[in-house]
């Protein structure tokens, strides 16, 4: 009980200090949305006055509060869900938009790192029951060197080889706006599918390397340990050994680094989503951060750290029945 | 201490030679023979890194690389009349022939235990191996009865490792090593870094269970005065090398190796003279290589 | 002379098991004293509380309540007085393979504490004497071991540096807590021999913490029992081996393997 | 048997003090093909980055002949301005490396004094640092990164530098806080600490050189994040642009439409580069775990004996035929 | 892209939209947010202009227009058989309710309309000036988007309402299209009183960065896209894509140049700025920052590519040479006082002609240009220094005047003569001091014969006195250059010509090819033909 409420305490801190960070942020940085928006209008041709900045002024309407007053307010509207008007989206409300993009991210990233969990896991046991061995040898360095390609160039690659030259996967995009509208069709959903695969491999790619040099060398440490060779001396079948045993002590830290490794891909999805034009959250956050759209940043910054937070905390709990130790730890 | 026929022989041992294969190869375990017989408690004494567990584990095949066992031959001389050469045996053979015939309780049984499986289940696992047909049920129920053999509550089943003393753990080692009912079961210091009270607890229910049950056991300890008590012949070891072999009695009244008599001298008696020991400066002068 | 007296020494464990605490009461009522040349063995169960009370005699632990003091005063808090009084009171870590730094080298531990209390003015004045600490421990011949590392070293080997180390600023007490359990029987008793080589040689008041009760009568002079936290016996040593009264130090007693008695019985 | 140990003890006598090198060698890496691969390729990249911009022309020199492909004149062919590329990538493995190492010096230091200094003074101290390390830890980087980097008006490699270690040190304060934690209450630790010495003495002294393989791994971790960080800000056009790295020479590269154009000899170096980089630390990063994890040593040391054993096997059953 | 989720024969023509991430609805004609699609396709001003091609207003819903001598009204004559999409007629009330919604709503009024609108009968109406308008008057004609009255005076807030369901009467119509956040269609308007186009739609797609554009456009994906693209020869070949290059924003080098307005430095020297824009190679900087693809610009940066009338040739420099001409510069940097330093770079009073250009970073052509001439400029002893900063501090210091220098495309306002050019830019009465926020009038210039000028031009009709009045404006503007010229900006447009016929070409300019380019997109739907 107690370690819940401490775990509760601290996401509760966690939670507090990332949205005192959202708020100040945007206050710190320069230039304003007003003069995005003009540049915006400019490019699309619209006819522009001198008067044109008061009128989008005024339009969008701000706030000269004192900070203090403010910083109740921002907390207090967190709460009630009004987290303001996008000046990217105007007058789109910021919970909106994310709504419209956050289904995209949380699907394919979150299958993704849960698909690229369970292949690093896989690959890490195999490997370290191997180590040493043909396996093991073309796995490691395999994986090593993967690790170390920057993520979005690896993108680029693929889509000019699986896309441009192979034809196989589409360029960009997350469905086929052809010949699906977004819905619960089954043409949706196999466009959005079939176009989540390249970029899922591109993530998958560059974010197997660490998981599996982890599980690897958890594995080949917990076969060194005495209750292994005891499973051994028992007679029990190698099958058995490694995933009943071996494998099942080995993957703890990775399980409890998963939260946090989940953290950094939604932190990486920014980049698949701007390499392959996929409609999620990643995008629109470049998007607010190139249109000084204070309120969508502040949006997208809370829902991208309430996630991770969320996520980790789940972890932490779940952690509690993978490993039975912990529930009386504290 | 159990009677036995001094020719019923269970497990011979002969010229056994291990090497841990490392940049500086370490000889640990050279020539070793003996022979034990069926119901004979054996004790295996000697120095720390003398070799014991090496020996242990060859006779078991559980060793593991750098360890290589050279030469040498072992042979289990089963009930059925079969004489097994475990050195030959691999596979499936091999595994089947584990802990049905011969089982081991490890060095630090501490650790023996996966930490994050319950006991229960890691009790079944060995009836699940070795008797497939067997249900759950009837697993769980003999497993049951396993801890009542050791004096351990049998609602401990569910119980993870952590949740249970180190004592605890220990007994369920032991009790788990009695599973199948086999011939042989090697010890490996299952009671160091335990009380002496809780020692001695364990001792006299292995014992007990060894009078009771008849399997031959390989006790490993570098406790010698325990040894005496409770085993039938002792084998001291130093340096990899088998220095003496007899029964206890023989060993503690007349060590014919200089290094064994060097052993029984060492510890001081508890209820002995006072003598002129340690105190004044004028006791033994046991200078350390 | 000098005498190191423990008086209602008191130490409870707040232990947060979920959302109710319970109290271990580590040690309960610990009194006595340890004096110039004489030795007291403390024995006792698992977890009885005999390490807790060497950590307080080192304020490695501050005691819930009751005093300790050395020579009448009582044990400094913090600051230059703790200092001074740890140059007085030094202690021999139970396990040989933990208590020795494996990035540094023998001299490095050997050198610090005298380094630490000024007692020389020159390195070449330091290694000279630990050279001669070394000696004293019987690690002949010094040289050879001061340069080396604590994994170059067998068990009862490092157990000589660490009580060198403990030596090493001329402590007038010792807190010497188990300081052979790791080792086998055969060196055990090379070291205890030492230790009383020592003691003698510098008068040294020792506390000798064990859970072997066989070197514990043959190596002090005075046995105290310890059980769940509780001084259950306390007596000149034979009597209480040969002679004990209280029911734990007769399961202990029997407890402990006696091939003498064995084999008497036997016959 | 006492004549036996002298004539060894003499022996070994004659050789004199040993130096502290010879801890350090031992917590060093043994040497495996891991470690060999890894540092040949962490020297050929550093031998890159020191002495390629001495040799080549000016990275700025613009040329009329743009997007030319390799040749003798340009070995990497130019950029889309005449640029040589061979010169750019010199100056900006050095630029990159500049950042990684930086990075990982400043994010060991700050995981170190989160780590270390808290778990060893311990009480409300150890409280608050390791919250906020943990706080560092769950609240996501790149994005909190991005955040930062575009609030910063005139991003210089240093503040660049500064933006990526402030987010670079979390992960490894909590290892060394579980490493330090452990330490604190070692024996050897408690024995200094009985001995007299100072705080500071203790943790430089006795804790610290003990955490060095943990910190080495962590730095070649730090360096890698920090190169791959910057390379993705870059990429999304937040890093410093003035400076070169191989980031911004991506960056360069994906504007000036490089793949588009058919001119890999522009987009792929740079990247390569990075994937060199990265691999030859992560290597160097393997190895060192074997020095932390024993059981790896010892498993490495095993399957390297048994492969030769088995060598010597074949080799003689080849020769006995 | 043929195949759609409507009737199988609908031909859609498919093309970017301008957002980079995903769009959400907004049909609002008056928000700068309003999707693609919205301004000029299913809202029409009153009339069109085409910035490239003919001169005049073409006729939409206003049929002619008669301006007063003094610029203080218009009259415009509008048709009589235009219906609202919801059958209701078009008529002058909604005209008027339109400009009354303008004066009354300063968050609609970004064409900046001040007087008032009378319906003077059915199918006129008449528009009243504060000031005279000689010349800008027209705009309105062109750029306020006519929307119905009694649609939008149910509206609770014209200015935030996304105007879902909008009754229109234009070439597009928002019914039987769909929209998702990365790409809606819109149907044309098959009752559109000009005609029946003959595509049935265009769909406007979502990409985030021109590299998927490119890749989308070479796949077919987009059968109409504005897109540079790097060796465009050789990555179009073979591909049955048409292109048209047209000119857009003068690049050009803003400076703090008013000294009276608080600039500082050696930059307030118009023979500084001189010897900059004699001492840049534009050929080269043309070749290696901007694909070749840039075009010719005049030294008084009068946009003759779109407006030829009132272009004064005896003017210099019309169109400014292409290579350097260092001599020129060094003279000009002499004969003002300057000397040459031990480093090579010219000194006057101890002031180095050194410059830190600011840019925006990620802007990678204008770095490279910018790194460019800082080599071509080293030969005439002047130094630029790259001063790279996020886009948010450029834009704000731009406004702020905080820069001796940055790079920037002077663009142009959707304008029926240069008149809007010079006005935006040169305006002296629209911009501000140093610190203080200009807009656009970012280089501080302030010259009373220009303002002058500016103010004839606007308040008259008589073709003479406004010739007279651009002649004075070029010249100062030439003499003085607060923006130094580089280069005139080109847009390359691409179409699949496999699918569709007509596209405006080279030849035949009919309207501003580039889809994002608003009315003018609804006017190239209009004259498509289906293959
Ligand atoms: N993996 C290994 N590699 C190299 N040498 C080894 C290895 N394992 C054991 N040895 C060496 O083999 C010798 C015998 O070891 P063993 O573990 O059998 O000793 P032991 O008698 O069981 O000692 P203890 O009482 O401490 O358990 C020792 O000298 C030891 O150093
Ligand atoms: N820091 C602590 N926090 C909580 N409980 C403690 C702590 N240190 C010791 N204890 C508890 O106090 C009791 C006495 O411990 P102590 O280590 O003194 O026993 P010991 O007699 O030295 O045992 P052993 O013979 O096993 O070394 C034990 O029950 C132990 O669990
Ligand atoms: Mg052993
Ligand atoms: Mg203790």
């Amino acid at each position: 009980m107690k370690f819940y409420l401490r775990k509760i305490a601290f996401y509760l801190v966690a939670f507090f200090f990332a949205i005192t960070i959202n708020f100040a942020i945007p206050r710190m940085m320069p230039g304003n949305p007003v003069d995005s928006l003009i540049d915006r209008l400019a490019s699309k041709g619209g006819s522009i006055a001198p008067e044109t900045r008061e009128a989008i002024q005024s339009m969008l309407g701000s706030s000269d509060a004192p900070l203090i007053e403010q910083y109740f307010e921002y907390i207090k509207n967190i709460f009630t869900g009004n987290w303001g008007v996008s000046v990217t989206y105007f007058p789109t409300q910021v919970t909106e938009c994310i709504a419209t993009a956050l289904p995209w991210t949380v699907a394919l990233v979150g299958c993704t790192t849960v698909i690229s969990f369970i292949i690093q896991q896989l690959l890490g046991i195999a490997a370290g029951w191997r180590h040493g061995k043909r396996f093991d040898n073309i796995v490691s360095p395999t994986a090593t060197v993967f690790q170390s390609v920057p993520y979005f160039w690896l993108a680029l690659i693929f889509i000019w080889l699986f896309a441009k030259t192979l034809g196989i996967f589409p360029l960009s995009g997350g469905y086929n706006y052809r010949q699906a509208t977004i819905g619960f069709s089954w043409e949706f959903i196999s466009s959005a599918l079939y176009y989540a695969c390249l970029p899922a491999l591109a993530i998958l790619c560059s974010s197997l390397g660490a998981g599996v040099i982890g599980m690897r060398n958890m594995m080949v440490s917990t076969l060194g340990e005495d209750y292994i060779t005891v499973a051994e001396a028992k007679g029990l079948s190698p099958r058995r050994i490694k995933y009943g045993y071996a494998a099942r002590n080995a993957i703890l830290p990775s399980f409890s680094g998963f939260g946090t490794a989940l953290g950094h891909v939604v932190g990486g999805s920014l980049l698949t989503e701007q390499v392959f034009s996929y409609p999620g959250i990643g995008q629109m956050m470049l998007q607010a951060v190139q249109g000084n759209d204070y309120a969508l940043l502040q949006g997208l910054f809370l829902i991208i750290t309430i996630t991770v937070l969320v996520v980790n905390f789940i972890v932490d709990l779940l952690y509690g029945i993978v490993d039975p130790r912990t529930r009386v730890q504290d | 201490m159990a009677n036995f026929d001094p020719n019923d022989v269970l497990l011979t041992v002969r010229d056994v030679d291990v090497v841990y294969d490392t940049a500086k190869p370490v000889h640990a375990v050279q020539h070793a023979s003996f022979d034990l017989r069926r119901g004979e408690m054996m004790g295996l004494a000697g120095e720390s890194g003398c070799g014991k567990s090496t020996l242990a584990y060859s006779i078991t095949q559980l060793l593991k690389a750098p360890g290589k066992v050279q030469s040498g031959e072992v042979i289990f001389h089963d009930k059925s009349g079969e004489d097994i050469d475990i050195r030959a045996l691999e596979g499936k053979a091999l595994r089947d022939f584990r802990w049905d015939k011969c089982s081991m309780v490890f060095q630090g049984a501490m650790n023996s235990l996966s930490p994050v499986t319950k006991i229960g289940k890691q009790l079944g696992d060995v009836y699940k191996t070795h008797c497939p047909g067997m249900k759950k049920a009837e697993r769980m129920e003999r497993a049951a009865h396993l801890l009542e053999i050791v004096h351990v509550d049998p609602n401990r089943l569910s119980a993870y490792p952590f949740e249970l003393s180190g004592g605890m753990r220990q007994r369920v080692m032991i009790a788990m090593a009695l599973a199948l009912e086999p011939q042989l079961i090697i010890m490996d210091e299952p009671t160091t870094a335990l009380d002496v009270v809780v020692q001695r607890e364990i001792i006299q229910q292995i014992a007990e269970l060894q009078r009771d049950r008849g399997f031959s056991v390989i006790f490993i300890t570098h406790d010698l005065p325990m040894l005496l008590e409770i085993t039938d012949t002792i084998t001291v070891m130093k340096d990899g090398v088998i220095v003496e072999h007899d029964t206890s009695a023989n060993i503690f009244h007349h060590a014919q190796h200089p290094y064994t008599q060097k052993l029984l001298s060492s510890f001081p008696s508890l209820t002995g003279d006072r003598g002129k020991f340690l105190r004044d400066g004028h006791g033994l002068d046991v200078t350390e290589a | 002379m000098s005498e190191l007296k423990v008086s209602h020494l008191k130490k409870d464990f707040e232990l947060r098991n979920g959302l109710k605490t319970t109290t271990i009461h580590a040690v309960k009522d610990a009194n006595f004293t340890l004096e110039s040349g004489k030795t007291i063995a403390l024995v006792g169960e698992s977890g009885s509380g005999k390490s807790t009370i060497a950590r307080m005699i080192m304020s490695l632990e501050t005691p819930t309540s009751g005093e300790i003091t050395l020579d009448g005063k009582p044990v400094p808090k913090g600051g230059k007085a703790l200092y001074d009084y740890r140059h007085n009171v030094q202690m021999v870590f139970q396990d040989p393979f933990a208590s020795l730094n494996p990035y540094h080298n023998i001299y490095h531990h050997i050198s610090r504490p005298m380094k630490i209390n000024h007692m020389a003015s020159s390195e070449e004045e330091y290694e000279h004497m630990a050279l001669e600490l070394l000696e004293r421990v019987d690690l002949h011949p010094a040289e050879a071991y001061m340069w080396r590392r604590p994994h170059e070293l067998s068990g009862g080997q490092r157990q000589r540096v660490a009580i060198a180390r403990a030596i090493a600023p001329k402590p007038k007490v010792l807190i010497a807590d188990e300081p052979v359990s790791m080792l086998d029987v055969s060196l055990r008793l090379g070291v205890l021999t030492m230790l009383a080589r020592i003691q003698r040689e510098d008068q040294l008041a020792m506390l000798y913490i064990t859970h072997d009760l066989a070197t514990a009568r043959h190596f002090s002079d005075e046995v105290m029992v310890m059980y769940h936290g509780d001084i259950v016996e306390y007596g000149p040593s034979d009597e209480v081996i040969l002679n004990p009264q209280n029911d734990y130090t007769k399961v202990l007693l029997n407890a402990a393997p006696n091939p003498d008695a064995f084999f008497a019985d036997k016959k | 048997m006492t004549n036996a140990t002298a004539t060894i003890a003499t022996k070994s006598s004659k050789s004199p003090k040993r130096s502290k090198f010879d801890a350090i060698k031992r917590m060093l890496p043994q040497r495996s093909a891991r470690l060999t691969a890894g540092l040949s390729i962490l020297g050929l990249v550093a031998l890159i980055a020191i002495f390629l911009p001495m040799f080549t022309q000016d990275p700025n020199a613009i040329s009329n002949i743009g997007l030319s492909a390799p040749s003798g004149e340009h070995l990497l062919g130019t950029t889309k301005s005449g640029q040589d590329v061979l010169a750019q990538l010199g100056y900006s493995t050095r630029g990159s490396l500049i950042i990684g190492l930086s990075v990982g010096v400043i994010a060991i230091i700050l995981s170190t004094f989160f780590g270390v200094l808290g778990t060893y003074i311990g009480g409300w101290v150890d409280e608050l640092f390791s919250l906020i390390t943990n706080v560092m830890l769950v609240i996501p980087g790149l994005p909190l990164t991005i955040v930062i980097a575009a609030m910063i008006p005139q991003k210089g490699t240093a503040m660049l530098i500064a933006v990526l270690s402030v987010t670079a040190w979390a992960g490894g304060a909590r290892v060394l806080r579980a490493q330090t934690l452990s330490m604190r209450g070692r024996d050897y630790v408690l024995a200094a600490k009985i001995a007299g010495e100072r705080p500071w003495r203790v943790i430089c002294v006795e804790i610290l050189p003990n955490l060095l393989p943990v910190m080495a791994s962590q730095f070649t971790f730090g360096v890698v994040g920090a190169i791959l960080g910057e390379s993705s800000l870059s990429f999304i056009g937040l890093g410093s642009s003035n400076q070169y790295s191989l980031g911004t020479m991506l960056f360069y590269a994906q504007n000036g439409s490089a793949l588009n154009a058919g001119a890999w000899w522009w987009f792929l170096p740079p990247g390569l580069m990075i994937a060199l980089l990265g691999a030859g630390l992560s290597f160097i990063n393997f190895s060192i775990d074997e020095v932390i994890n024993p059981r790896l040593r010892d498993m490495r040391k095993a399957e390297k004996d048994i492969k030769e054993a088995a060598r010597k096997a074949k080799r003689a059953a080849r020769n006995g035929k | 892209g043929n195949s759609n989720n409507g009737a199988a024969q609908d031909v859609i023509i498919n093309t970017t939209a301008n957002a980079t991430t995903a769009v959400t609805v907004n049909y609002n004609p008056f928000s700068s947010l309003s999707v693609t699609g919205t301004m000029g396709g299913l809202y029409e001003a009153l009339f069109y202009t085409n910035s490239y091609g003919t001169k005049g207003l073409e006729p939409q819903l206003g049929t002619e227009y008669t301006m007063a001598e003094d610029g203080m009204s218009v009259n415009v004559k509008l048709r009589d058989d235009v219906t609202w999409s919801d059958g209701e007629r078009v008529t002058a009330d909604d005209v008027v309710y339109t400009f009354t919604l303008l004066t009354e709503n300063d968050a609609l009024n970004t064409v900046g309309f001040h007087g008032s609108a009378e319906k003077v009968s059915d199918t006129e109406v008449k528009l009243t000036f504060d000031e005279p308008q000689a010349a800008n008057g027209l705009t309105f004609l062109t750029g306020v988007y006519i929307v119905p009255k009694h649609d939008w005076e149910k509206k609770s807030d014209p200015v935030t309402d996304t105007n879902e369901n909008a009754v229109t009467y234009g070439i597009l119509t928002t019914e039987g299209g769909n929209f998702d956040s990365m790409a809606y269609t819109l149907k044309t308007n098959a009752k559109y009183y000009g005609g029946a186009p003959e595509v049935d739609g265009v769909r406007f797609v979502v990409y985030s960065s021109d590299q998927s554009k490119q890749d989308a456009l070479l796949a077919g994906e987009l059968d109409w896209a504005a897109l540079n693209i790097v060796n465009a020869d050789s990555v179009l070949a073979g591909k049955d894509i048409s292109t048209v290059n047209l000119p857009s924003s003068q690049v050009s080098l803003i400076t703090c140049s008013n000294a009276d307005l608080g600039c500082t430095g050696p930059i307030t020297d118009k023979a500084v700025r001189k010897a900059i824009y004699y001492g840049i190679d534009r050929e080269q900087l043309n070749k290696l920052a901007f694909n070749d693809s840039y075009t010719e610009i005049n030294g008084s940066l009068y946009p003759t590519q779109q407006y030829q009338e009132y272009f004064d040739e005896s003017v210099s420099d019309g169109p400014v040479p292409m290579s350097a001409r260092q001599d020129e510069a060094i003279k000009v940097l002499e004969d003002a006082g300057y000397t040459k330093g031990s480093d090579g770079i010219y000194e006057k009073d101890g002031q180095r002609l050194s410059f830190e250009v600011a840019v925006t970073n990620g802007t990678s052509d204008w770095i490279n240009a910018i790194d460019i001439m800082n080599q071509q400029l080293k030969e005439i002893g002047i130094e630029f220094i790259t001063k790279q900063v996020s886009s948010n501090e450029w834009g704000q210091g731009l406004r702020k005047g905080d820069y001796d220098l940055t790079i920037y495309g002077l663009w142009m306002p959707n304008a029926t003569e240069a008149y809007g050019f010079y006005n935006q830019w040169f305006n002296g009465e629209k911009t501000a001091p140093k610190g203080e926020t200009a807009y656009p009038g970012y280089a501080r210039y302030n010259n009373e014969e220009v303002n002058e000028a500016l103010k004839t031009i606007n308040s008259t009709t008589d073709e003479d006195e406004k010739q007279k009045a651009y002649t004075t404006i070029q010249e100062n503007v030439f003499e003085d250059m607060p923006y130094i010229p580089l280069l005139r900006q080109s847009g390359l447009t691409e179409f699949w010509s496999d699918k569709f016929d007509n596209f405006p070409t080279e030849d035949n300019l009919y309207a501003n090819p580039q889809p994002w380019a608003s009315p003018d997109y609804a006017v190239v739907i209009k004259n498509l033909k289906v293959k």
